[in-house]
């Protein structure tokens, strides 16, 4: 399936956890995976643990005015979007998780 | 065939009775996981989350993450409460 | 690929950012799918005449609008309100006001739920 | 003099009644503006907390932030619950 | 510019890492304060035999060994435990077990209570 | 008085407007008045609000720990300290408010 996570939750959260761990879930079963972090969930744009899913195959998406308002300069490996950007996103989706 | 499947996060806050439907199925995760539900519902837990608070579960109602991605696969829809 | 059926459904009251980015989401996906704007529970707070700039936070006002214009409908649980004892302000888009039962309805016809 | 000033955050959560004396004082702010106290309890809420929401509390009970620095100036000691 | 009597009161569960920064900033103020550290409500589960890495979080051992060698209480509140069915770990320092009366006393004797 | 607010709540957050207009009340009351972040309250340093405030007379400080670990980088006007420079501030201070 095609798994596309909404993350808005901070990085030290109950969420930052379920979230990595249904990630390395699903591409152990080999499902196209994406996140896409928006509000305090940029934060998390910070933490290794989602550059190594992302070295894993985890595509990585965030919006880039959040990012922005909250001073994140995320690198490379992330992918600058928008709430238009997320609703493309969506489109190509089987199943929408958020965490918020 | 599952239904919707809801994802609930935090100990007794769930949809309302009328969301519900008999054949959907509920999946306790975090904080959740402190209040099992009784038989009478589709229920089971997130695994790693009973265990790393120490709770008693029966096995038979624990989910690996791997378990709950295959759930969330064949589902209808899925919410994350 | 197709258009989708969304719900937005906000049962956070408003007085955080929360529900703002909820909204914010809810214009952008409107641009590709068929929205539906839920609000449930402390949600419905966000649909009276409340002061987010005391609180340091946007107001909501221009997000409504957009939904408004993209055709997005703006949904307020009748319960919720009359529970509360609220009294829902003039916004720049039609609030429809539906009972619980039918806002069930409406989740279960959903292809999409994201609940805040 | 104000013995012990308790600053509440949430609705319905509140310290214990073992905990507060007589002569504590309560102040409500963010979200527990919307559930003001009885009259029997010694309290007050936030005037910004409570305008913001667009709940109703009489103006005698509302606090602006510079009466709450007098107020946690003079007492014994401030918990935020 | 004296020593405090100093009640780090955690409420909250363990399961994120709110009591993991509660017990860290109780053992830097230890050094300077008389303190005390009473796990009240679902605070009581941080004491319990619960398994901290499995949830992206730091064991609390050290914390609890470091506040004890600094001659910090560390208290438990007796009815929250019994409410909970719980069972204590055993750990590296010395938890007192304390009925919610004490505790409220505790807490009127104290100069700063930091609530968690 | 010698206020001391211990933050520890992330910046978009109700805590965080609470704190900003209690610093900036007991600023105008001319209280000395400090504020020390820790935990997920390191990420209200990249906020201008705090430096805002700062430039009225607040004395920032942070727990350089939590900082080096969300990959925050504050600038001068915060000064890096520890749990145990938190324990010298409570020694110094009135009163001590925590926000988490």
């Amino acid at each position: 399936m095609n798994l596309l996570i909404i993350m808005a939750s901070n990085p030290y959260s109950h969420d930052f956890n379920t979230v990595v761990k249904l990630i390395e879930a699903s591409l152990k079963r080999n499902h196209k995976t994406k996140i896409f972090f928006m509000a305090n969930g940029e934060y998390c744009l910070l933490r290794e643990e989602i550059k190594n899913l992302h070295e894993k195959g985890l595509e990585v998406y965030y919006c880039a005015h959040n990012a922005e308002q909250r001073k994140i300069k995320p690198e490379s490996w992330a992918e600058s979007s928008s709430m238009y950007g997320l609703a493309k996103l969506m489109t190509e989706a089987d199943k929408v998780l958020i965490f918020d | 065939m599952v239904n919707t499947v809801w994802i609930i996060k935090r100990p007794a806050d769930f949809p309302e009775i009328e969301m519900l439907e008999d054949e959907d199925f509920i999946i306790l995760i975090q904080d959740a996981v402190l209040r099992p539900l009784s038989d009478d519902k589709n229920w089971a837990a997130c695994k790693e989350d009973v265990e790393a608070r120490n709770i008693r579960i029966p096995e038979d109602k624990c989910l690996s993450y791997e378990d709950i991605i295959d759930i969330i696969e064949k589902a209808d829809k899925v919410v994350v409460w | 690929m197709a258009k989708k059926k969304v719900v937005v459904l906000i049962k956070s009251n408003p007085f955080s950012w929360k529900v703002f980015e909820a909204l914010r989401l809810a214009v952008g996906a409107s641009m590709e799918h068929k929205m539906h704007v839920v609000f449930i529970k402390d949600g419905v707070y966000s649909l009276t005449d409340w002061k987010p700039q005391l609180i340091g936070i946007e107001p909501f006002d221009k997000s409504i609008e957009a939904l408004g214009m993209m055709g997005a409908e703006i949904i307020a649980e009748e319960e919720a309100i009359r529970e509360r004892g609220l009294i829902l302000k003039k916004w720049p888009a039609e609030i429809k006001v539906m009972p619980k039962d039918d806002i069930a309805e409406l989740i279960k016809d959903s292809e999409v739920v994201l609940s805040w």
